[in-house]
Order: C-alpha cells, then structure tokens, then sequence
C-alpha cells in the first residue's frame, strides 16, 4: 500500500441531527493504488456520499486524513473530478456549456472548452440536447451530463457517487463499457459509489462495503477477473465476489427468506 | 370661565406659515390670555407643515391662517376660497439679503448672474429682477427652489441672494455674527405692503359672520398687545413653545423691533387692511403677468382688489 | 444562533469606528458646528432632550405600526389575489409601480388636505410607501415555487387553496422576508415623512422645528432615534424569519 | 380489456426544444387492468416519466385521452398517487411531515396524519430520520421518503417513476418485497417506471417497453409467474421475458457484441 | 414574448378605467378643479406646457440615470465586498440598514448646502434612496446559491472569483432584477426628493413652483411625468432581464 494513490485514514466525522451531531463515519480507511478501479457499497445512508465528499476535500473529517499522492490534502478540494449523486447541473448553463464548465475553469477559453467536449456529448447520446436547459432533460439525460462534464474535465483521480443510478439497461450497458475502455486507456484512478453489486463487481479492482451506521470498511473484496469484462456475464472471481459482497450486505439472506416474514434490519 | 368648557364653541383652525416665530406674537397672546375662550371660540392651531396655510384653507382642513401679501393675492386670484382679514405687519418686512461680508455685492445690481436662494413663488424672481433692474441691472439671477433651508444655503455661501424676514432670520444672523445686508424694495420703486397677512376661508366669513368677527376681533387684540407690550408679549410667545427657541433674548429683540417698525400703520392702528396699500403689489404682480385665473390663464383685467379683503369690524 | 454576541460586537465595533472618524473630522477640520456638529455634542444633547425625543419617537412609532401592519395587510391581499388571478397580474403591477412613482412628499400634503392631521394620513403614507416592495416581493416568491411541488399537490387532489397553504406560501417566505426587510425600513422613513407633511408630534416634527431654530445637533439626534427605531425594527422582522423559516438556516454544513 | 381501469388512448404530445417543439410520445396506447402491477422500461429520455405524467393528468397531450374507469380523465389531475422521479420533497417540511402530506391535504388533521404514517417510516427505515429536513437526507432515504409519501395517501392506483433508483441490494429488495405484498393485500393498480428489467419481471403483471425519440409503444409482455416471487431468483417464465425485453432494449445484444467496439445507437 | 401586446392592452385597459373613474368622479361631485383637477384639464395643460415639462423631465431623467448608475455601482461594490468578507457582513449590513433610515428628506438639504445646486447633491440622493435594495438583494441572492454548486466548482479547482463568476452570480441574477426594479422605482422618487431640497430644474422644482402658485393640474401633470419616467425604466429593466436571464423564463412547461 506503500504506493497507494490515495489513502484514507481513520476518518470520523458527525453529522448535525434533529436530536445533536450523529456519527456518520467511525474510523474509516482506505487504499486506492494508482490506476485501480475502487467501489465503494454499503446500505442506504451509511455514509458513502459522505465519504466521497470527505475524499474530494469537500468536508473536512473530525477525526483522520485524506493523503493523496503521500501528500496530506483532508480539507482541500480541488485534487479529483467529483460527481455528485444529485446532478448539480447549473441551470443557467445548457447542457453543453455545463459539460464544458470544468474546462472553462482550468482556463480553456470558451469556444475551445465547447469544441472539445462535443464528441463526448455525442458518445453519451446528449447531442440532440446540447442546447437544452437542464430542467428540459429527463433523469437520465441530467445524470449523463452530469457524468460527462465531470470526465471532460481530464482529471486522473475520478469520483463517482451514483453514476449510472437513472439509466436504463442499454445505456447504461454501453456507458459502463466506455468508462472501462476509457479507464483502461488512460490509466485514470477511480473511486465509484454504487448500490448495484453487479456493477461493482464488473467494473472494480476491489469492492469495499461499508457498514451502516456509523460507517466502518466492513470488508474489501480484491476482483482480479480478466478485462475486458462482459458486465452481464460474470466470470467465475466475480460470482463469487457478488455473492459474497450480497451475503455482507445481507441481501442474500433476506432474498432466501421466507418472502412475507421478511424484515429490514438496518 | 364656564364657556371654555363648552363643547358646542365653533372651532376655529388655523393654519401656520412656519416655525414659531413672531410673526405669530398676536396669535400666542390671544391664546394665552384666553381671549378667544372669552369670545366662545375653540381656536386650534395646526402645527406648521409644508402646505400652504392658503391651500388648507381652501381645501377646508382650516378656517384661518398666515399668509403672506404675494400668496394671499395670488390664491384669491386663482380662485381659491380665502380672504384677507388682517394684515400682522403693516409694512414690507422682508427684505433681499446678502451676506453683510460679502464686498462683491453692494447693491442690487451686483446680483446679475448670482444664485437666488428661494421658495419657489412665483413673484420671487421677478420681484428680485425688478430691483435688480431698478438698479440699473439685467436681473439674471438663477433661481434655486430651497424652501426650508434657503438660509442655511445664504449662510453656507452656496446662495449668494435670499429673502428673510428682517426681524427674523436677519436678527438671528446678526446675533450669530453673520448679519446680512439688505436691499428695500421701497428704494428702488415699489409701494409699500403687507408682508404678513390673516387670510380666512371666505364662505365660512359669509356662513358665519359671528363666529369669523369674533375670531378676528380678538386676534387683533392679540396682535395689538403685542405691539403695545412686544416684551410681555414676547414672553407669552417663549412660553408657548419652551422647546423652539435656542435664543428667547433674540425674540424679545425681534418683537421689539416688529413693535416699533412694522406693525402700525401709518395712523398708528394694528391689524387693518387699505385697499390701496393691497393694490399697490397687487398690481405689480398683474403685470408682470403673475396672476392666473381659476382656469389657469393668465389675468389681463384688474380684479377689484377691494374684494380681496374684508373688514370685519371691531375697534382698531 | 451562537454568533448573536459576536454579530452585535462586530456592528458595535463598525458604528464606533464611523462615529470616530465623524468626531475626528469635526474636531480637526474646521466645520461649523451649525452645519456638522460633533457626535459627542449630538450625544450629550440628545440625553439632555432625552424626554422630548422619546415622546416624539414613541408617536412615530405608533405611527410606524400601524402604518405597516396595514401595509403587509394590504400587500398580502394584493399579492394572493394577484397570485390566484394572473390574468389580473400582467395589468395591475404596472400599475403599481405607477402608483410608487407619485412622490409621497407631494401626496403627503394632499393627504393632510384630504385627511387632516390625524393618524390616517400618516398611515396612508406608511402604507404608501412601503406596501410595494412587499407585495412584489410575496408576488416574486409565490412565482418562485417550482411546477414540480404544484404538480405534487395536483396528483394529490389538492384545492388551489391547499396547494397555496403547502407550496406557494412556504416557498414565498424567503423573499418576503426580505421584502419586509427592505419595507420595515422604509416605513420609519415614510412616518417622518408624514409627519414632516403635518404632525403634532413625531420625530418629523420634532426635526422641522429643531432645523428652523438651526439646532443640527438635535437634529441628528432625532436622526439617530429614527435609525434606532429601524434597527430594532430590522432585527425582530430577524428574529421572526428565524422562527418562521426555521429551513431557511437549517443544521447547514458543506455538501459532498 | 373493457374491465381495464386505466386506459391511454393514442397520446401524442410534443415538448419545446431549442430547435422548436419536439414529438415526444407518438401514439402511446396503454391499457392497465384493475388491481394489475404494470412496469414501463425503455431507452432513458424516451418518455417514460413524460407518459406517466400525462397518465397523472399533469400534461394535457397534444392528441389522445386518457380514461380511468371509463371516465375521460385527460388532463385532470388528482386520482392517482405519484411519485416523481425527483422525489420532490418540500424543503419546508420535516421527514415526517412530507410523507403525512397527502393525508393532510385529505383533510385528516395534522396530528392524526403524523400518527397514522409513523409505522410506514419505521417500514422504510426512516424511523430515525423523522425530524430530518429533505436536504440532511442521502439520496437513498430521500427517495425512500418520496416513496413512503406515495403510498401513505391510500390510493388504489399508483403511478411510480423510479421509485427505487437509488436504493442499495438490501433496501431495494426490502422495499420491492414490501410494495409486492403491499399490492396484492390491498388489490392496488399500479404502473411503475423502471430500468431494472429484472425488477421488472420480478414485479410486474405486464411489461411495457416503449421505443426511443418519439416514444411508442414496442412490446408488451405478460408475466404469468406465481406469487409470492423471488426477486433474486426468477422463474422460468420470467426469465423467458427478462431476455425478450432486454433483447428488444438492445442490451443483449451489446454485452455479446465485442466489449472495446460496442457503440451506442439510440 | 408573444403575450407583450396583450400586456400592454391589460396595463391601457386598467390605466384607463382608473382614469375614467377619476373623470367621472371630478365631472359629477363637486370637487374644486384647484384640490383635484380632471384627467383632462390635467392632458390638455400638459399637452400646453409640454415644453416645461420635457426641459424639467429631462433634468430629472438625467439625475436617475447618473445616481441610479452609481448606486448600482456601489451596490455592487458593496454586496460582492461583503459575499467576499462574510465577517464584515455581520458588521456592516445592519449599519447599511441604519445608513436606510436616515430620512432623506433631512439629508437632502445637508447635502446640498454641502456639495452645491450641481449634479453631485443629487445623484448622492437617488444612490443613498436606491443602492441599499440593490445591494440586499445582490448579497441575498448571492447566498441563494446552493452550496452543491459551489462545491462542485471547489473540486474543479477553481478559484474563489471563478466560483463567484460561475456560481453565485447567474444565482443572484433573479433577486438581483427583483431588487433593480424596486430600486429603479424609487430612484425617480428620489431624484425628485433631491429637487425639493434645492435645484434649479426638474420635475421637483416644477412641482414646489406650481404648488406655490395653486396649478394643482401642472402639478399632477408633473407627477404624471414622473410616472411615465418610471415605468419606462421599469419596463428596461424588465427588457435587460429577459436577455440576461433566459433561464428564468425557459420554454416551461408543466413537469410531470
Ligand atoms: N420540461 C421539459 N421541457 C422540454 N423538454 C422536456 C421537458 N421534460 C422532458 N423533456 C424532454 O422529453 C424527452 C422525454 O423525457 P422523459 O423525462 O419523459 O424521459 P424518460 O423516459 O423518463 O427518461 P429517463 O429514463 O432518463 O428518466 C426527453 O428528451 C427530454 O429532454
Ligand atoms: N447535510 C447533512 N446534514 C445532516 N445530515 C446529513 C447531511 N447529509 C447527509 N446526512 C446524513 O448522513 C448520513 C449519511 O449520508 P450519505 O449521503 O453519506 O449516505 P449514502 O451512504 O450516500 O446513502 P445513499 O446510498 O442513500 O446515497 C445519512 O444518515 C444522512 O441523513
Ligand atoms: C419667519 C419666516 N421666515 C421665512 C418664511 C418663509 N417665507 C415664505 S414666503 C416668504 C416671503 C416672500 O414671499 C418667506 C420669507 C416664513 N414664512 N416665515
Ligand atoms: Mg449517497
Ligand atoms: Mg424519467
């Protein structure tokens, strides 16, 4: 882990409640070789967007560091593409000018920053809405742009919170697959929230599970299969991590209950 | 003094020009020595705000008010519903002013191409002009509407011309150490004229004769008090406002000099109105074409000033 | 909350450092004290008139609240029906911003001949003068409710009424607040303006009467009661929104 | 289909674009029996939440009608329960209080609304969130709100867009056993968008595919499994119509297709 | 846009029946013509004087436009100030509301025997009338940005003026219009205050000669004036928001 790209350490941090602060992160770690492809799972509301955020120096842990690169950078954003699990698309901007913002603020003059994020429009079939509003687009019109602005911005370090949670199954089939081939390309270093272990499974080097409330890392799964992957054909190491992340998550066991007695434990 | 109580007195409002000052000595004497009680009237006086005593009157939310020789001349023309009843100040009591330590101007044609400080009268120009020109100037001053703070802007030297009263604003600036040096208008050809007038709605002088007599009756008292007694007087007038004055020693000073020089006319009465003496800048402003009628021309036809004033009787 | 002391030590440090200057520049330069008074000598004044300038401010006051309890009246009225008919809205708020461009200082007088001198006229200049930056301002913020809520409330069998009680209404509060914000203020200033048309009493008067005697200092001093007023009056309208809006300032912390 | 409940009638309707009006639903025919569970899937921004809004008389189509038990209803909302897919929660309003919404706007006083969805926010795992604002909330318990929202109005039909997009395994199969057990005990109609094809077939009674720019329907599946079913272990003939749907999504096709060549063909 | 002409018969079509109204009410009650001329005595004398009108219009026209422009100047001086430094803001804003109360109508003469019967005196009255709503709701709507967009333009590793020029400012944008409106409304009032307190043209000084000399008619007309004067403003400031905020009004349609 000596070579980690980034690095997690033991991070807390309480949240403000109705009833006082609530710890949302209990002492989390985390390893991210350069180059790899993490995902993060865990139940809804443990704290997985809160992690991200801590990760992309947004939020500042109580408790814990954020080093990136050996580099301490807890509290400083700035380092890594960030993709919010709500789409924050500015609604003064059309489609295209919101994907070419993160260009624009690297210095890109504006007519260059458009011109070179058309094709990324087209590849995420946003170009018959490039002049649309934000509010003019369907859910998963807004989560593709909100993907492709954070990707044309050319960072190394990619997190993701969500993001291909509004998709339906081809589009998704087919952006999964460009952000792999994309990845594999450019030897981009990817951290991924997402609650489908499928998924997770298909894309990642490893698979970390959060537990829930407080979040702890309750388990990291290494998938060492073979890329190219078929998302929808699992090779055997990862059947076996899918089922073993769903037995932690314990969906698995629910799943082979009986139906009607089934109960939420959180 | 059972009849003070009544409630059934007529009430009389009047309307005042401006802060207390003593141009309103007769009104506070009457008041304070319970002269109006005596004469079964329940006098109210309305503090002093920005519209006309004139156009209150007119308008019905006062019987009676200050107004002044020029105003009371042209609302009447105009068509408004008053009359002149009583005239305070016998003689021309304002006067152009300049500041006393300003050499460049030493008479009035130095004026030419000055700033008037002013209120936005309608004869204020052309009455400075007239002296100006009387002098033998062109009368190009630039006028600037100021209302309240005309001698503050004298003062302040931002105006170069104003109009004060003389036994007023030009006592105060004197005892402050800025006295003002002053251009009559009876010097450079005007007849003389009643810088203060009484004005009162003329229909309630027709409706109730009485009650208006009655009123007039005992302000001229009042009036005649205080240019018989300007020191007691005076003091009555402090008393009735013991917030307004900074310098009640300069009231004593202004009402003794009002006594002495402005208030009587030439026969030594208070309060009575010459038709002549009303005609006299009445016809200046019908000439310098100042008068418009009720329907907004301007008049070409002498009015008979005579209806401009009534005499409502009493001992002068 | 927990700032409250620290935000009044930060005003209190700011109007000293004004005050100060203004002392320094009276004291050094040579400025008439007829024209520019110290504030020291406002100050002393000011206590020395202490009994006079409360009763003035206490007229204004009143009419400062009444004036401005019909005015929110008003602009509420005007705001709902103008909400619930927008055919109406396109031709009456022209007309409304008509109505702010006739200068109270002209219609004041007016009023006084149409009303005379007691609290009506003054109330109707309060009004006057603060009632369009409120309704505009509810006017604004109930258009500010996003379709989607309404939509929400349509699917549920809401009335027009219901959708205005759980969408518009909630949803206008921010910016009424700030319309009040702007409107409080202004009514103070709309009460001396009145009562500069024709009081018997208020700060109005009371600075007339000092201003004709040339008494600047008290002048200011009547100036300083009159922005006591307002802040006092700025602040509640504060401490109300806080109470109202409680998601206006909710448990915030920096998202990610 | 006389005894249908719901029935759209050849919905036509354009929305505005940059470049003028757009044909967005071009002849969408639709009939729902009473106390069926209908789930619609199709290309993402084909318009699939634009057709649930006019089936909730939110949208008036340019053309076609919609009937609810006969009774033309185009146009007029107010019959179903829905569920945006923003979950378009009011900021303004607790957890608690948003979800007892509907009920109030019923005319039950507040309080009683409160009591009466306390046991489905515990159901929803929301127990501990109940004082919340909507924007303390995770994406996961926001949706779960809007869904409790939904369902505590006591309508018989219920129009969901998405309803469990952001959920993680455990909390998706909870929440789908629940709405599957919810719905046969209470006999509620239901038409549920969704990109999970598998949620799909797990569900529904018939699946609806719509086809892309301008949306018509393509096909429609029935789903004759028996009840009670195992979301995570589906039976033949739900698999059966698991392959036909994706294959007519294209999805198959794609993940067979060599992974770096796979373009995207809207 | 396609609703302008519609708008515009809405706004004649009130416009007219108040007037009407007026008219009947002088021509049947007996209201003297010198308290409250009619509509059309008012037109035709207008129509007589107009060249006095245009030359005193003009004069005030040009103090709105000049002080109206430094008062958005330094509205926005002061709010982008003030988003900048949050810990001046607590101090400073309640001495802005403060600076509010002051009256104008007793600065004006100050301001004049201070700077002089030029421009200065007066456009320092429109800005100290109308910055103070520009300003609130230039600094309100700039914390109107959520703080997910600012976030975002965090990671994006922009700098603070980036995230202002991307985030907070097409934010404020909205508030901002709002704010321009009410301040538009009262810059013309407040340029008119300014001629009462001393000048040598415009529709204030107009207003104070013809009140002098009982032409109630010249007076409305020149209220009239300044309502015409307004209300193109306004109508400009509308104009400029639909260009600068075209989101505001985006084809919107009802969501579902
Ligand atoms: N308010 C609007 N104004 C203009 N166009 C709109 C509006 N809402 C949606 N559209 C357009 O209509 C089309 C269909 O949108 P809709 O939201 O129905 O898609 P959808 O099938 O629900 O997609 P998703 O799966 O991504 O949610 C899209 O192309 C979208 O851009
Ligand atoms: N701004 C906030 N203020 C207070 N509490 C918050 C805030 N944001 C999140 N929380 C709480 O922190 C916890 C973790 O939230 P987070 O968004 O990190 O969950 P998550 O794992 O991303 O869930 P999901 O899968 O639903 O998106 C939740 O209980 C949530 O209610
Ligand atoms: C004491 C006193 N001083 C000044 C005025 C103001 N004023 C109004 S009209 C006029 C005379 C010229 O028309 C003057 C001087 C006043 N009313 N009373
Ligand atoms: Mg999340
Ligand atoms: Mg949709």
């Amino acid at each position: 882990m000596a070579d980690a790209l980034l690095q997690v350490r033991d991070v807390h941090l309480a949240l403000p409640a109705a009833d006082g602060p609530r710890p949302v992160l209990a002492g989390v770690d985390l390893a991210v070789p350069r180059g790899s492809f993490t995902c993060v799972v865990g139940p809804s509301g443990c704290g997985k967007s809160t992690l991200l955020g801590v990760v992309a120096g947004l939020r500042r842990p109580d408790r814990g560091q954020v080093l990136l690169d050996g580099c301490d950078v807890t509290g400083v954003p700035g380092r890594a593409a960030w993709m919010a699990q709500d789409d924050l698309l500015l609604e003064w901007r059309t489609v295209l000018d919101n994907v070419a913002l993160g260009l624009e603020v690297q210095g890109v003059r504006r007519r260059d920053a458009r011109e070179r994020v058309r094709d990324l429009l087209v590849e995420f079939g946003l170009a018959d809405h490039a002049d649309a509003r934000p509010s003019e687009l369907s859910g998963g019109l807004r989560q593709r742009a909100a993907l492709a602005r954070t990707v044309a911005q050319g960072r190394d370090l990619l997190l993701l919170d969500e993001p291909f949670g509004a998709l339906d199954a081809l589009t998704r089939l087919h952006l999964q697959r460009w952000l792999a081939a994309t990845w594999a390309q450019h030897r981009w270093t990817v951290v991924m929230v997402t609650h489908d272990v499928r998924e997770a499974v298909a894309l990642a080097d490893q698979v970390v599970r959060l537990s829930g409330q407080p979040a702890r890392v309750a388990a990291r799964h290494p998938v060492d299969d073979p890329r190219p992957r078929h998302p929808t054909r699992p090779g055997a190491g990862a059947r076996a991590v899918e089922h073993s992340v769903l037995t932690g998550l314990g969906a698995l066991g629910v799943a082979d209950a009986e139906p009607d007695r089934a109960r939420h434990d959180p | 003094d059972g009849a003070a109580t009544d409630a059934d007195r007529p009430v009389v409002r009047f309307a005042l020009d401006w802060t207390p000052n003593t141009n309103h000595t007769g009104l506070e004497v009457a008041l304070a020595q319970g002269w109006f009680d005596d004469a079964g009237l329940d006098v109210q006086v309305l503090p002093y705000t920005d519209v006309q005593p004139d156009a209150l009157i007119d308008a019905g939310a006062a019987e009676a008010g200050i107004s002044f020789h020029g105003d009371s001349v042209l609302a009447q023309a105009a068509g408004a519903d008053v009359v002149a009843v009583l005239a305070p100040l016998q003689h021309w009591a304002s006067a152009i002013a300049v500041r006393a330590d300003d050499a460049t101007i030493t008479r009035p044609r130095d004026l030419d191409g000055r700033v008037y400080a002013g209120f936005g009268g309608p004869a204020e120009v052309p009455l400075l002009q007239a002296v100006i020109r009387a002098d033998g100037g062109r009368g190009d001053v630039t006028a600037v509407t100021l209302g309240t703070s005309a001698y503050a802007a004298l003062y302040a030297g931002e105006a170069d011309v104003a109009i004060p009263f003389v036994a007023w604003e030009g006592l105060a600036a004197q005892r402050v150490g800025t006295p003002l040096r002053y251009f009559r208008y009876t010097d450079y050809g005007f007849p003389d004229a009643y810088a203060v007038l009484v004005d009162a709605r003329r229909s309630w002088v027709a409706d109730e004769p009485e009650v208006a007599a009655a009123f007039v009756d005992a302000l001229r008292r009042g009036y005649q008090y205080a240019a018989d007694h300007p020191d007691e007087a005076a003091e009555l007038l402090v008393a009735a406002h013991p917030d307004a004055f900074a310098d009640p020693g300069m009231v004593v000073e202004s009402q003794r000099l009002l006594a002495a020089e402005y208030m009587r006319a030439a026969d030594g009465t208070v309060g009575g109105i010459e038709t002549a003496q009303l005609a006299g800048y009445g016809d200046f402003l019908l000439e310098q074409g100042l008068l418009a009628g009720p329907d907004g021309d301007v008049l070409t036809t002498r009015p008979d000033w005579s209806t401009f004033h009534v005499d409502l009787g009493g001992e002068p | 909350m927990t700032d409250v002391p620290g935000r009044a030590l930060a005003v209190g440090v700011g109007g000293l450092a004004l005050l100060g200057v203004w002392q320094v520049v009276v004291a050094t330069g040579d400025v008439a004290p007829r024209l520019l008074p110290s504030p020291a000598r406002v100050a002393q004044q000011a206590w020395t008139h202490r009994d006079a300038l409360a009763t003035h401010a206490g007229a204004t006051l009143t009419v400062t609240l009444v004036g401005f309890a019909v005015s929110v009246a008003v602009a509420w009225a005007l705001a709902v029906t103008l909400d619930r008919l927008p055919r109406l809205r396109t031709g009456v708020v022209p007309l409304l911003v008509a109505s702010q461009t006739v200068p109270v200082l002209v219609v004041a007088p007016l009023l006084v001949l149409w009303f005379g001198f007691g609290l009506a006229p003054k109330v109707l200049v309060v009004t006057l003068v603060t009632f369009f930056p409120v309704a505009l301002g509810l006017v604004e913020g109930f258009a500010a409710a996003g379709p989607g809520a309404s939509a929400l409330l349509a699917t549920m069998g809401a009335s027009r009424w219901q959708e205005f009680v759980h969408v518009r209404l909630p949803a206008a509060m921010p910016r009424f607040f700030t319309a009040l914000r702007i409107g409080v203020t202004y009514a103070v200033v709309g009460a001396v303006v009145a009562e500069y048309a024709g009081a018997v009493q208020g700060l109005g008067t009371y600075m007339t009467m000092q201003r004709a005697a040339f008494r600047t200092d008290l002048v200011l001093a009547a100036v300083g009661a009159c922005a006591a007023l307002t802040l006092a009056l700025y602040a509640l309208t504060c401490a109300v929104e806080r109470v109202v809006v409680p998601w206006g300032r909710a448990r915030r912390v920096r998202r990610g």
